[in-house]
């Protein structure tokens, strides 16, 4: 049991949500921002206690930390039940880390209407600690859409260039992901006959009674499709570039860092162990979308783009292309391999939209033609952007250089083929990481950032952008350095789950 | 002769039936007609007419003077120039409807006669036969329910004349008439209460009332009209203005509409109208003396068999009580009863002045209508109580 | 003085009902329906005609069957109606009655016209012209109606007094008007 | 018949189980007897008087949720109460209240007599309480037409406009064209279940259970199916249902908002607890599902279809949100047609209704307040701004609408779930896929609506002879807690179903 | 007897009821209800239902067309001015009477009852106490509701019609 | 001549609600409209009259009843809003009625 007299999951859902909540019935603005210091804060150190514990927890099917709230929705097998495993973990601390960065950059952003800002913010933030927390299939999804909201109105209101076309492409085709999704989960629920969306409930239950293979094909095929939607699988992907060129910053980070890791998750939690028939039919189509889609095609299209933002944006969907190729190779390595990506990938891309937003404070656009030359007056700046861009082209010494070796080492074992392109897409990365970060920083000034630099004074960063960039970096740092405090519980977890689904995919 | 009668084809008795109707009715409307010619005169201290006579029957020593005193030769007379004078058919009206009116006019005034009857005779038994063309046994609705019918007549008129005179006597005659049938029907719901008690056969037969009001004992002998005071003095009410009669008559109230609805009218069309209004009046008092007036009973607590059989002992003869005396004799009181019914309604006619419209329907539904509803929860009440 | 005002009754139920009120007139109205009648059946009954009545305008002639017209035309000149027309003529020399100098050559009096009134009657000097009691005057035409000179002695006949104006005054002219 | 047998028929009469119904019906009674009595100062009490005394109905009848009479049948068969009747009566009351809410809103901008509104209100509530509790063809026809004969003067109430009158003269006709079908239908029934000639007949066919015994016994019946087929058309019309939907744009523009509020949730609930007692799994119809799923189905599939549809295009928001209601008359009836074979189904669609309820009037509160004086004129443009005109109703219309569109964290989400979720177990795939479809279509004009509310400003058109549009009434303290209830019981019931939650998933 | 009164008033009720659909003048139209309502009159006598017979005719034909004729007069409408022939009209006119058709055609032919023996059955709406009996107990509830569908429609009328202080719409 | 069986009666029933759903189709004056819907109830009550009779039973008789009824209380409301709608727009005919457009 949890040494606190009180789950600390169910805190860290809840803390942010009851400011949220706070805030909406008029709480002024002044206690609105000093709360939310708190509320930021408190599902990191939730988050970081149930780390710290979790390998002393007592543990049923690998999961710590349950607790189950009835919701009056038993009849259903709906409750919500609260708990981590092995690749939960992880991510709810990214969340709690990503959130408290992300919380700490709203708070000095001055944004207009910043109460209702914070208020949005924080529905995510809970939306995202619940969507790890849940071991309900149903709680999981009903979160993360909760999470997702917020997404949409803070791009609407805040958003940048075309914000309302953006926000209504995003809503749009989210909404679509998550539909086919539903009806992929409803289906599992409903064909599975447990009566329940309790997930430890559905593996015994299916482990007992597989479904036959065509039924799991088909239900993986509308998660993996409803899913992909959400996670920026080509070609359903073009949301995300002009969503997360629109958003504002914090949205960004947390829905790129965060958010957008579900539907991965989801494949990883319920398709993966519970329809293993269906990832065999689909390993092979799901493996050449990525490859060609994800990482080559999107990977080129990255090079041509000219705003910073949307760069960002279209090389998260480059390595969501990894994160699939591990997914479709079903292996514990590769799967391991995904979720440290996972992570990893949260905290860079967080990062980098974090120091693109910063950038844009100080070059007034997000047009990397018009920029150049900012390293000379803002070096901080410009080391931490280039730490993370080699982040993010998997240099090792960050957490995603294990993530893609360990998806390629096991992709290999998948198809040869595939990894020999899937590896050519980290020299694509590394031609427009290294491009634009020498665009940005080094070489000449344009005429137009002269200008801009004559009028406004161009200053390095500062403290209050320093703290949630460093924190990132610092996460990003230790889970390269020390990825091992990660990869044993995911492996746990995952060979636990492995082995259920090779029971059922016996059958 | 009821033999023989009895023999012909359904559809051929039907004729007869309503030939006869034909051959009452018109004769009783123009006689009414003289009626109201002498009522009035009498009211307003004159004589009437009294001078037309024709030669064979001025040839008679006392009953040819008699007739013509009382001027029944003048009725022919007016009939006469009705059927003989030129039809005028003015251009600017709606040709078919403008003569279907008085046609649809009588339809009403024809057909509820056959649902009245008008008199009894004691069968062998002793039991008490009514007489009339159809004994039906929801009669009074029957009559309600064509009566009711009576009201397209005057639309008609009113809209096919294309005159704004008629109009207006259309639209408020349909008005009224719909007006006063709630409250007429309402009133006599008591007296049905009345007689239907638990365990009876249900019935709303017009018979069934009188035969009622025949039965020994105190309230069996009374007439509805003491019993229910309030419900006649409704029902009566309601009479006047659904045959629109004064002071009720609005259709037609010549001080403001002209002539109201039968404004563009002559000649045998506007007389087929005038039979029908007579007609109307005939059936109302009929009506209004079957449920209220104990219909051919002679007095009150004194019913027909009970008449005929102190004939019967005092005169020793049984021709007394042979059925067709009888009949003559119950039609006789009938008949009385309802020229006493008709001779109420002229003599309203010559002294109540007519209302203005508003105030027509301002008594309609202010005055009689809540009037007809509390008196029919008191004697619903109160009869749920005398008949626990 | 003070002013006192007289509050007006409200109606009392019984009134405001009209019942009380309507039964009254009915009870009226049945009292006239048995009152003895007051029509004159005019052909075969005559009203009585009382003295003074205006009938119709005659002229007379005077106890000698003279006529006592001297066609002044005051009658045609008061008449309202314009009913009377005279046309005047002169008295032969030879006629006994020469010295009355005027007689109506023609008079007619226009029965369509004549209003009754009574003025011609009143104006005449000689008492010529006299209403009858004669109340119906029929006819068939027009022309019937307008009653010429002979018509209306005949209707008026003679008028039965002694003064015999005109022959008192030949006589003062005669003899002297001894009683002046 | 004997004095005994007419003894026993009256006291089954067990009027005591009617309480709530006569309490309104005295109310309504008691509404005109006030306007006599009282002094014309006082006149603005009268509708205070009503939602009281219905607020008072509704509580008692939660406190004696579970009365005696509950299971069974009184009046000689013409109800049967259950705990669904229960429910609906509390649903039917909730919404009553909030139509008197709005309606005191509205009221007060039209010159028209108000005390009439209330009482037509309140008969009408009755009606449709003893609608879903009625089992007797008679009682149904009769409750239906006390319904739709109020509605008709409600519909035109805002005689002053010749919207109001025109929309009263088209649903009149409408809706007296389907009470003719249903008629039809019904007296065919009747007389087939009473042929002698036939097995299983009955001389008091129009009891449901008499009925459905007959049509047990006889599964072909030519007739009888004619007569399903006309009562199931009927009943289509009250609930917009394809192709019986085209009154509903006009109408809901034309009617006045708190009318239209009415006729969307109450007056379309009504219908489907018809349907529910006639096709649902014990219903009059159970034996012939092989004609009602077939007929229903299609039925539900062109109205999910036509409603999203024709709603994208609408700009007029009264249009819009009949045509959205028309496609959520569709995910009901994909609810009716699961009912065969899931248990969940009715509770789902009670549950669906309710989130409808809540959602519904807290869209049609924020109409009523940002409506001029010409009801039936509101344009889409009218909300651009709102968010920053008055932040609470622009909250509220977006929690509303989030809710209709069936986003998660909101009670509107639930509903679908269950819909979906007993559709599934029903085994109408293609069904669920296109209600999926519509979900996301529907996401587009809804969330086009809150765009027009948060993201856009109001700019007078270009040619400045159109009339500036009208500005929000700000909303009274009564209707402001209303609203803020509704938001936040919107939001609550997505987290929290309890006992009532449990009551759907155990029925 | 029977079979002639029948087919005399199906003919004339059938006959005036396509009148009222047919005829362009609504006057005309509202006096073929009347006459094909006189038409179903007779059939209910026929069929023995004398009370419902009369109702029908004290209610229908006496107040509610009626009334009809009353605001066909007062509105004073110049018959059905015949808009031209569109082209979707025609189609939903051929549609219409196709859709008609067919379902009285499928109706005559499949909708068979077998007719039972008519001495053999009681004539129970010949009966006017059972009517009592019946609105009395089982149906007290229904008719006690349209008390209050007739207070409702009354209430309404008068709103939709009434001239109102403040409201200069009716003159 | 036609004997008076059931489904003659049925069929005479069919007949006149069918022409009354025609005339609610086809005809464009609402006043007309209005008839033809009276019809079509009065065409259910003739149905509902001959099963009552023929089947020997007594609901349809008493239904019949609150079908009048319903049917008065209906035409009361509609020519109401017929009226007030006519005095506003000086027309009844339905294609006329086109205030409501989108």
């Amino acid at each position: 049991m949890s040494h606190l007299p009180f789950d600390p999951l169910l805190l860290a859902i809840v803390a942010p949500l009851a400011l949220a909540l706070m805030i909406g019935l008029g709480l002024p603005k002044r206690w609105s921002v000093r709360l939310a210091y708190v509320a930021f804060a408190v599902p990191l150190l939730m988050a970081l206690h149930a780390w710290w514990h979790f390998s002393s927890e007592p543990q049923v099917d690998g999961y710590a930390f349950l607790t189950r709230y009835s919701t009056g929705l038993d009849g259903l097998g709906i409750g919500l039940k609260l708990g981590l495993n092995g690749i939960s973990l992880p991510l709810f601390v990214l969340a709690g880390v990503v959130g408290l960065a992300a919380g700490l950059y709203a708070l000095q952003s001055r944004a207009e209407r910043l109460k209702i800002y914070l208020l949005l913010l924080l529905i995510m933030q809970g939306g995202l600690m619940g969507v790890f927390a849940s071991v309900d299939v149903f709680f999981f999804y009903f979160f993360h859409e909760l999470a997702l909201i917020p997404t949409f109105i803070m791009v609407g209101v805040w958003g940048g260039r075309d914000r309302s076309y953006a926000a209504m492409k995003l809503t749009i085709y989210l909404t679509a992901g998550a539909m086919i999704s539903l009806v992929g989960l409803i289906a599992l629920y409903v064909k599975s006959g447990a009566h329940s969306f309790d997930l430890i409930a559905l593996r015994a239950h299916l482990a007992a009674h597989p479904l036959a293979a065509t039924l799991q094909s088909n239900i993986f095929g509308l998660l993996m499709f409803g899913f992909g939607i959400l996670v920026s699988l080509w070609p359903l992907h073009t949301w995300a570039p002009l969503g997360y060129g629109a958003a504002p910053s914090s949205a960004a980070m947390l829905h790129a860092g965060v958010l957008k890791k579900f539907g991965l998750y989801g494949l990883i939690q319920v398709a993966l162990p519970l329809l293993p028939a269906g990832l065999a039919h689909w390993a092979h189509p799901l493996a050449w979308l990525a490859v060609v889609g994800n990482v080559l095609i999107v990977g080129l299209i990255t090079i041509a783009q000219r705003d910073l933002k949307q760069m960002i944006g279209y090389s998260s969907v480059m390595h969501m292309g990894y994160a699939f190729l591990g997914i479709a190779t079903g292996s514990t390595l590769g799967v391991g391999g995904v979720v440290l990506l996972m992570v990893a990938h949260g905290f860079s891309v967080a990062l980098l939209f974090l120091l693109a937003t910063s950038v844009h404070h100080r070059t007034h656009t997000f047009a990397m033609d018009e920029m150049g030359s900012l390293a000379t007056k803002a070096p901080v700046l410009s080391a931490l952007f280039v730490a993370t861009t080699f982040a993010s082209i998997g240099l090792p010494g960050f957490g995603n250089f294990w993530g893609e070796l360990t998806i390629f080492v096991a992709l290999w074992k998948f198809s040869p083929l595939i990894t020999a392109l899937s590896v050519a897409g980290v020299v694509i990365a590394a031609v427009y990481g290294l491009r634009s970060a020498a665009r940005v920083f080094f070489g000449p000034a344009s005429a137009r950032f002269t200008e801009i630099m004559a009028k406004h004074p161009v200053s390095d960063l500062l403290w209050a952008e320093k703290i949630p960039a460093l924190i990132l970096l610092a996460a990003l740092m230790f889970v390269g350095f020390w990825p091992k405090s990660l990869s044993d519980p995911i492996n746990a977890a995952l060979t636990r789950t492995a082995a259920t689904a090779v029971q059922s995919g016996n059958h | 002769m009821v033999d023989f009668y009895l023999q012909l084809h359904p559809v051929v008795q039907g004729l007869l039936k309503g030939l006869a109707v034909i051959l009452v009715i018109f004769p009783l409307g123009g006689l009414c007609s003289m009626a109201e010619r002498k009522v009035s005169a009498w009211i307003q201290g004159r004589q009437g007419p009294n001078r037309a006579i024709v030669p064979w029957a001025a040839w008679i020593p006392v009953i040819g003077p008699f007739l013509q005193r009382i001027g029944l030769f003048h009725v022919m007379a007016d009939g006469g120039k009705m059927l003989f004078k030129e039809d005028a058919l003015p251009g600017h009206v709606n040709k078919f409807y403008f003569v279907l009116a008085p046609i649809v006019a009588m339809i009403p005034a024809l057909t509820t006669v056959t649902t009245v009857p008008f008199g009894a005779y004691l069968d062998p038994s002793g039991q008490v036969i009514p007489i009339g063309l159809a004994n039906v046994d929801i009669g009074l609705l029957a009559v309600f329910a064509v009566s009711s019918l009576g009201v397209y007549s005057l639309i008609l008129a009113g809209w096919a004349s294309n005159s704004k005179y008629p109009f207006l006597g259309g639209v408020r005659a349909s008005a009224q008439l719909i007006s006063y049938e709630l409250s007429m029907a309402l009133s006599v719901i008591p007296v049905f209460l009345w007689i239907n008690e638990p365990g009876s056969e249900g019935t709303m037969s017009l018979s069934r009332t009188v035969a009622f009001q025949s039965q020994p004992g105190f309230w069996g002998g009374t007439w509805f009209i003491f019993l229910m005071p309030v419900s006649a003095f409704i029902f009566l009410i309601a009479l006047f203005a659904e045959t629109n009669r004064q002071p009720f008559d609005m259709p037609e109230s010549e001080s403001d509409l002209v002539g109201g609805f039968h404004t563009e009218y002559g000649a045998f069309k506007w007389g087929l109208f005038f039979v029908a209004e007579y007609a109307h009046m005939i059936i109302g008092s009929a009506v209004f003396t079957l449920l209220f007036l104990g219909g051919w009973n002679p007095l009150p607590w004194v019913s027909l068999a009970d008449l005929m059989n102190w004939a019967h002992h005092a005169i020793g003869s049984p021709l007394v009580i042979h059925p067709l005396v009888v009949g003559l004799i119950s039609i006789g009181i009938f008949l009385g009863k309802v020229i006493l019914g008709i001779f109420f309604f002229m003599w309203v006619r010559w002294t109540v002045p007519r209302f203005r419209y508003d105030q027509v329907m301002e008594l309609g539904w202010k005055k009689l209508l809540p009037l007809a509803i509390a008196n029919l929860l008191a004697y619903a009440i109160g009869i749920a109580i005398i008949q626990k | 003085m003070a002013v006192k005002i007289v509050e007006r009754k409200p109606l009392t139920f019984a009134e405001r009902t009209y019942i009380p009120q309507i039964l009254g007139g009915l009870r009226t109205t049945f009292r006239h329906l048995a009152r003895r009648k007051e029509t004159l059946e005019y052909p075969e009954q005559r009203p009585t005609v009382p003295t003074g009545y205006r009938g119709v305008p005659t002229l007379v002639k005077d106890p000698h069957g003279r006529e006592k017209c001297v066609s002044c035309q005051l009658c045609e000149f008061v008449c309202p109606p314009k009913a009377i027309r005279i046309t005047p003529g002169e008295i032969a020399a030879d006629a006994p009655t020469h010295h009355v100098e005027k007689a109506p050559q023609a008079f007619d009096i226009d029965m369509l016209r004549c209003i009754y009134c009574g003025l011609c009657e009143e104006v005449c000097p000689e008492e010529a012209i006299v209403l009858q009691k004669q109340y119906s005057m029929t006819g068939y035409t027009r022309e019937e109606m307008v009653n010429h000179k002979d018509r209306l002695y005949e209707l008026g006949g003679t008028l039965p007094d002694q003064h015999l104006k005109w022959d008192k005054k030949k006589s003062a002219e005669e003899h002297g008007n001894d009683r002046h | 018949m004997t004095l005994e047998a007419l003894k026993l028929a009256a006291a089954d009469n067990t009027w005591s189980a009617l309480y709530p119904e006569l309490t309104l019906g005295c109310l309504a009674l008691a509404l005109l007897v006030l306007e006599v009595v009282l002094p014309k100062r006082l006149h603005p009490v009268i509708p205070d008087v009503a939602a009281a005394g219905v607020l008072g109905t509704l509580v008692g009848l939660l406190f004696n949720f579970h009365s005696v009479t509950l299971g069974a049948d009184t009046f000689n068969g013409l109800l049967h109460h259950s705990a669904a009747g229960q429910v609906m009566r509390a649903f039917f009351l909730l919404g009553a209240l909030l139509t008197m809410l709005l309606a005191r809103v509205s009221l007060a901008r039209q010159p028209m007599p108000r005390i009439e509104f209330y009482h037509i209100v309140l008969v009408v509530t009755a009606a449709m309480m003893l609608l879903a509790q009625s089992n007797h063809f008679v009682m149904l026809f009769v409750a239906l037409e006390t319904l739709t004969i109020g509605l008709y003067i409600l519909v035109s109430y805002y005689r002053t406009t010749t919207a109001s009158l025109e929309a009263g003269l088209k649903y009149l006709i409408m809706g007296a064209l389907s009470s003719g079908l249903l008629l039809f239908g019904i007296v065919l029934l009747y007389g087939v279940a009473g042929s002698p000639a036939l097995p299983a007949h009955s001389a008091e066919a129009m009891n449901y259970g008499e009925l459905a015994r007959f049509l047990a016994a006889n599964p072909h019946n030519f007739l009888a199916s004619l007569g399903i087929v006309l009562v199931l058309s009927g009943i289509a019309f009250k609930i917009g249902a394809f192709p019986f939907q085209i009154w509903i744009p006009d109408v809901y523009q034309g009617a006045p908002t708190p009318v239209t509020a009415f006729l969307a949730v109450a007056s379309k609930a009504a219908g489907f607890t018809v349907l529910l007692g006639l096709c649902g799994a014990n219903g009059a119809f159970a034996a012939y599902s092989s004609l009602t799923t077939p007929v229903l189905t299609a039925m539900a599939a062109a109205t999910i279809i036509f409603g999203n549809l024709a709603a994208l295009t609408q700009h007029n928001v009264k249009r819009l949100i009949g045509l959205s209601g028309v496609s959520h008359a569709g995910f009901l009836l994909l609810g009716v047609v699961a009912t065969a074979h899931s248990s969940l189904a009715a509770g789902a669609i009670y549950f669906y209704l309710f989130a409808y309820l809540l959602a519904s009037f807290a869209v049609f509160g924020v109409m009523t307040h940002v409506a001029g004086s010409d009801d039936a004129d509101q344009e889409l443009d009218h909300y651009a701004g709102l968010a920053k005109e008055n932040p609470f109703l622009a909250t509220v219309l977006a929690v509303g609408l989030g809710s209709l569109a069936g986003i998660p964290p909101l009670a509107g989400f639930m509903g679908k779930l269950f819909i979906f979720v007993s559709a599934f177990q029903a085994g109408a795939r293609w069904l669920l896929v296109i209600a999926a479809a519509g979900v996301v279509v529907s996401i587009y004009y809804y969330f086009g609506w809150i765009k027009a509310a948060f993201f856009e400003t109001w700019t007078p058109p270009a040619g400045s002879d159109t009339p500036a549009r009208p500005t929000p009434t700000p909303p009274g303290m009564m209707a402001a807690l209303a609203l803020g209830a509704l938001a936040f019981a919107s939001i609550a019931l997505g987290f929290y179903q309890g006992p009532f939650g449990q009551w759907l998933t155990l029925r | 007897m029977g079979p002639f009164l029948f087919n005399l008033f199906a003919v004339f009720s059938v006959v005036c009821a396509a009148g009222v659909v047919l005829n362009k003048n609504a006057v005309n139209a509202a006096l073929c209800l009347l006459l094909s309502l006189v038409g179903v009159a007779g059939l209910f006598v026929s069929l023995e239902a004398y009370l419902l017979a009369f109702l029908l005719l004290l209610v229908y034909a006496g107040a509610i067309v009626a009334l009809f004729l009353f605001i066909v007069m007062l509105l004073d409408t110049k018959g059905d001015a015949r808009p031209t022939l569109h082209k979707l009209p025609l189609l939903a006119r051929v549609m219409a009477f196709a859709l008609v058709g067919a379902g009285v055609g499928s109706f005559v032919v499949r909708g068979q009852l077998e007719s039972p023996d008519l001495s053999r059955t009681p004539a129970l709406g010949a009966s006017l106490k059972l009517y009592a009996y019946q609105l009395f107990t089982t149906y007290l509830l229904p008719v006690q509701i349209l008390g209050f569908l007739l207070l409702v429609a009354m209430l309404g009328v008068i709103v939709l019609s009434k001239k109102f202080d403040g409201l200069d719409d009716i003159k | 001549m036609i004997a008076p069986t059931l489904n003659a009666y049925l069929a005479l029933s069919v007949l006149l609600f069918a022409l009354g759903l025609l005339g609610v189709l086809i005809r464009r004056n609402t006043l007309v409209v209005f008839m033809c819907l009276e019809l079509m109830l009065v065409a259910s009550t003739l149905a509902l009259v001959a099963f009552s009779r023929f089947n020997g039973t007594m609901d349809g008789n008493v239904f019949v009843f609150f079908i009048l009824t319903v049917a008065a209380a209906e035409v009361a409301v509609g020519l109401a809003i017929i009226v007030a709608l006519f005095r506003k727009r000086q027309t009844i005919q339905i294609d006329q009625l086109n205030t409501l457009k989108n």
